[in-house]
């Protein structure tokens, strides 16, 4: 067992959309995995293990990777392992799967992460992550919390429901260059976003992420093997996380201080001084406007209170000095056990050049973020060169 | 007791799980036409009942419908003494891994027996299907000793 | 694919499970106290001074042991430091049944407190909140407090627009 | 596989039937500074944190949630493993061994108490063919006990034996949950639940909580003198739908054995292995890890445990600690068998050492009847 790079080699996603009406869990979830595995060219034996997961709650299934891993990926006599962290939930699959790779113990593993939604409901289940005692009563799943950071972010910066606004426009006008995104409106007006009905104030419609039902795999290769399955990899470069405190109150939430920690120390680990010059695309988990712009700011791409004009002057648009979510992001899909590992796909596509009508022109690094959990932030960033 | 030292809270939640085309037309056939339906895989020749649209083993998407015996063989059972809020039956009853005329893959149901001196591996059972269907696997209400 | 109109066939399975979730020595007191006497406490590190709310056992920055001892009584008010009005429907898992909507909720920062407490507050019109303003903590009458936090039905805006 | 990546401090807090008055955080706050204390470390000398718990038996969504406070995440590289705690272990040791950490803090946890736990477990079969059938894992446990003795002709008393003597061996352990003595006609005699299963077949219902340090081979010497390293590694899944499972013969289980003893070097597991922690959920299941994990042939599990080779003074004692029948904190059991073989390997076990264990090996496993199973072999 030697230690070794790390490198994605393929990945595969349904059209998400927000209701398969035509596919239970298991069958929705073959569709990514096989379009991933067919992507590689690996037959389900050349798999060494596979990494799955969902929230448990979101469809009332314990030990769904028991079943998933099976049934849905080809988990057959081999590990299955499943790890669940909220809406970091893919990100922290992507995680898994780099350390079981980059350890030596396997060369090549699947990462799968889902979530069909609707057979339950987003707001019901993420009410159950929070503690039954103090939070669960008041709590309204996660629009609650994120429109509360909002109008503390709004309040101590200045931020307008305008900029906020923007934010929707553009990634849901990305979205319509990304072939599995659920919401694509490429002619989304910001007077449109306004006008839409108040969800959560300063939160309206389009202001919110979709519910989403939808999967995502992606694959990993060790370097030895990688090389044989393609040409065309994208390298990770490194991986961190930033846990914070249990009650989401304890601290400033719209500063979203986990997030300035891990990427802190992961920037250093990889070499990056500025990131928004050094990184070329980031796809960040923004599950309101809002929360791309505090979340820009909290990943360093400028300093607090600055992330509305960040925008205001496009660096974030395609185009842009750093793009930011050119797949269109959460606000366009958000089936959320898959959503972080989509990000970690979607940087793998730009880094590998695949991305199409999304991909933007010569991507060396990119970055994907994770958000969950009590204000977490899970990052990795992939790279051209290992 | 030490009942004040607690919250007591609830997860209560209604979930409506989409059954798809295979787990949809296998709990329809069964409500509707009283038939069991099994699923063949292409590549092993494996009939799978209850049906599924992958063959675990082959990785394989499967297409062949095939209609299977009412009647089957018993591979292992047990007899339940204890009970819990979802048992559709009172115990003692039985639950059984059944081996379906036609299929290779045990079907787990339930016998309606709760002696089990009276149960055997190797003897047959028959579905006994519920007049009322519910659209659930309980239309086969329970295997009965043939 | 386009999206079928029409219900697909679902199984449907009532998720009931019954939980009981231990409240541990310290929140065993605040909700003694806050159905015997209508009070809040909070807790305060001995270590590092910071006075948390919801009251817990552990100092998460100092990793040391909080016990009942060093609970502290707060006044019950608190700045609105952040704020949203609940505007959608969804099944609350405590009960099975769709959630009344719409609901004021907010950040709260209680005085003497180093946290915030996200809870609900009796206004619907955001037009109506200023920043940081005074905000009171509602207590239901001694006979109908239960020890759980619905005794504080909600936080009660005072300095309004 | 080389020394690499050592256990160099474990934890444990009694197993106890309820722990009314420790919320989970308080529970794991309980071994984190048992932890730290015995190593005389801080918070800040922990690179990484990987949990493991399950979000049915917690009532909880992302139950880690719940313990940042306590595991001192804050700011930190903290991850969970859904499901059993060996798991979490082995994620741990990738940990290590990618490099970036040198010292990574694993715990599991479990309270029992606060749930039923029959919903939670009849919540694994999916809601299409299994879950309306009412089954949960003593009616599993019990089919399978059912083939399995029926197959090989495996009696209740030799079953009963395995109660016998792992209720036995709990005696000499002060984290146990039940510590009282049972003989093979109680067993027999006790209340039928899931037939042949009997209400002495079956584990308790325990709360508890378990965590360790691993650290890489540079910075284990500074902590102890007594590391136990990881040699091998297996982990292996079986078939989802009990009609699909071997009900018989645990092959998930024999497959991940066969990999952790390729990994570790291991020929003959019954000469080789000094020492054995493994996580039996009913006493039938403990004779047919014998078979899997190739203590024995197929089919002489039974035999095996009516030679005394696996008692405390036999040739390779199996669950020194009592094993899951005597303490059951369900997510923790595989962490739980991990520390125990650690304590073994590291001469610390008290009463119930095994002499001069140099070898250990450990299970873990994920959902039922040994659906998921993980093999973790240890060397002192």
């Amino acid at each position: 067992m030697v230690k070794q790079k790390v490198a994605i080699v393929a990945t595969g996603q349904t059209k998400h959309r927000s209701r398969r009406r035509d596919v239970n869990i298991s069958e929705m979830i073959y569709e990514a995995v096989k379009m991933a595995l067919d992507e590689a060219q690996l037959t389900p034996k050349d798999i060494d293990a596979v990494v799955i997961g969902n929230m448990d709650h979101f469809e009332g299934i314990n030990f769904s990777e028991m079943w998933t891993g099976i049934e849905s990926a080809p988990g057959y006599l081999k590990p299955v392992v499943k790890v669940a962290t909220g809406g970091t939930t893919g990100t922290s699959l992507a995680a898994y799967g780099y350390y079981a790779v980059a350890s030596g113990m396997y060369d090549k593993v699947l990462v799968v992460g889902w979530e069909k939604i609707n057979e339950g409901g987003a707001t019901t289940g993420i009410v159950t992550a929070f503690d039954a005692r103090w939070e669960r009563p008041a709590l309204a799943g996660a629009l609650g919390p994120l429109a509360l950071m909002a109008s503390m972010y709004m309040w101590e910066f200045g931020v307008t429901p305008e900029q906020a606004a923007k934010v929707t426009v553009k990634n849901r006008r990305n979205a319509a260059n990304n072939p599995f995104a659920h919401l694509q409106q490429p002619n989304m007006t910001v007077e449109e976003v306004m006008n839409s009905p108040v969800i959560s104030w300063p939160l309206r419609l389009h202001d919110c992420c979709p519910q989403s039902e939808g999967a995502c795999a992606i694959v990993y290769a060790g370097e030895g093997v990688a090389r044989k399955i393609s040409d065309n990899l994208a390298w990770v470069k490194g991986v961190d996380t930033g846990h914070y405190y249990t009650y989401g109150g304890d601290d400033v939430m719209h500063k979203y201080p986990a997030a300035k920690i891990a990427s802190t120390r992961l920037y250093k680990k990889v070499g990056i001084r500025n990131p928004l010059k050094d990184l070329d695309v980031a796809e960040v988990y923004e599950p309101s406007s809002w929360a791309e712009l505090m979340w820009t700011e909290a990943l360093g791409f400028c300093e607090y209170g600055q992330g509305g004009k960040l925008l205001d002057e496009g660096v974030t648009e395609m185009g842009g000095e750093l793009p930011v979510n050119p797949s269109g992001g959460v606000i366009a899909t958000n089936p959320i056990g898959a959503t972080a590992l989509i990000r970690v796909a979607e940087a793998a596509i730009q880094v590998r050049g695949l991305g199409g009508k999304r991909q933007v022109p010569d991507v060396e690094l990119a970055l994907a973020h994770g958000f969950g959990g009590s204000v977490w932030a899970d990052l990795m960033i992939l790279g051209k060169e290992p | 007791m030490s009942e004040d030292k607690y919250f007591h809270g609830r997860i209560r939640v209604p979930y409506r799980h989409v059954a798809g085309a295979y787990a949809g037309r296998f709990i329809q056939e069964i409500g509707n036409n009283k038939r069991i339906m099994g699923v063949k895989c292409s590549r092993c020749g494996k009939v799978y009942v209850p049906p599924r649209m992958v063959c675990f083993a082959c990785f394989e998407k499967m297409k062949e419908w095939v209609e299977v015996g009412k009647q089957g063989t018993v591979k292992g059972f047990t007899v339940v003494n204890y009970s819990t809020p979802v048992m559709p039956l009172k115990p003692p009853f039985a639950y059984g891994i059944i081996e379906l005329d036609g299929s290779n893959t045990g079907f787990v149901h339930i016998i309606k027996e709760g002696d089990p001196k009276k149960l055997k591996v190797g003897m047959r059972v028959e579905a006994v299907f519920k007049s009322n269907p519910e659209g659930n696997i309980l239309d086969i209400e329970y295997f009965k000793p043939v | 694919m386009s999206e079928k109109k029409e219900e697909p066939f679902t199984i449907n399975w009532l998720t009931d499970l019954p939980y009981r979730y231990a409240l541990g020595p310290v929140a065993s007191k605040f909700f003694r106290v806050l159905k015997e006497s209508g009070k809040l406490l909070a807790i305060k590190c001995r270590k590092c001074g910071k006075v948390l709310f919801p009251p817990r056992s552990v100092c998460a920055d100092c990793l040391v042991e909080m016990t009942v001892d060093d609970m502290v009584e707060l006044s019950g008010e608190g700045s609105l430091d952040g704020f949203t009005v609940v505007n959608y429907p969804f099944v609350d898992p405590n009960t099975g049944e769709t959630r009344p909507f719409p609901y004021g909720y907010g950040a709260i920062k209680l005085k003497g407190t180093d946290t915030w407490m996200l809870h609900f507050v009796d206004e619907t019109d955001p037009g109506k909140i200023k920043p940081g303003m005074l905000v009171k903590a509602v207590i239901k009458p001694k006979n109908e407090r239960k020890g759980t936090l619905e005794d504080i039905p909600y936080f009660r805006a005072v300095e309004k627009k | 596989m080389d020394k690499e990546v050592a256990i160099v401090g474990v934890a444990q807090t009694k197993y106890e039937e309820e722990k009314a008055d420790l919320p989970y955080s308080e529970l794991v706050f309980e071994v984190v500074k048992k932890l730290h204390d015995e190593l005389g470390i801080t918070k800040d000398d922990v690179g990484s944190i990987i949990t493991s718990s399950n979000d049915f038996n917690d009532g909880r969504t992302i139950a880690s949630m719940a313990i940042q406070d306590a595991l001192g995440a804050v700011g930190k590289s903290e991850s969970r493993v859904s499901g059993d705690g060996a798991f979490a272990y082995v994620y741990g040791v990738m940990r290590i061994l990618e490099g970036t950490y040198d010292t990574v803090m694993v715990v599991s946890h479990c309270k029992c108490s606060e749930s039923n736990i029959y919903l939670v477990n009849n919540s694994i079969f999916e809601p299409y063919y299994q879950r309306w059938l009412g089954l949960d894992q003593v009616s599993s446990a019990g089919l399978m006990a059912n083939m399995y003795s029926h197959k090989y002709g495996i009696t209740q008393e030799q079953a009963a034996k395995v109660a016998v003597k792992n209720r036995k061996n709990a005696l000499n352990n002060p984290y146990a949950h039940l510590q009282k003595a049972v003989t093979v006609d109680e067993v027999l005699n006790s209340k039928m639940m899931a037939y042949p299963l009997k209400e002495l077949d079956l584990p308790p219902l325990s709360d508890g909580a378990v965590a360790m340090l691993l650290t890489n081979k540079e910075k284990a010497k500074k902590y102890t003198d007594t590391p136990v390293w990881f040699k091998g590694h297996g982990n292996c899944t079986d078939a989802y739908y009990l009609g699909h499972r071997n009900m018989t013969d645990l092959i998930g289980l024999e497959l991940a054995a066969r990999e952790a003893y390729k990994m570790a070097g291991i020929k003959n597991p019954m000469k080789e292995i000094d020492v054995a922690e493994i996580y039996e959920a009913f006493t039938y299941h403990e004779l047919m890890n014998y078979e899997a994990l190739g203590l024995c042939k197929k089919g002489e599990g039974g035999k095996l445990i009516d030679s005394g080779q696996t008692e405390m003074n036999g040739t390779l004692p199996v669950n020194p600690s009592g094993g899951v029948l005597s303490s059951n904190p369900s997510m923790a059991n595989g962490l739980v068998r991990v520390a125990e073989i650690a304590l073994q390997l590291m001469g610390k076990a008290e009463k119930r050492q095994v002499k001069d264990a140099k070898i250990g090996l450990a299970t873990g496993m994920n959902g039922i009847c040994s659906q998921g199973n993980c093999v973790i072999i240890l060397e002192a």
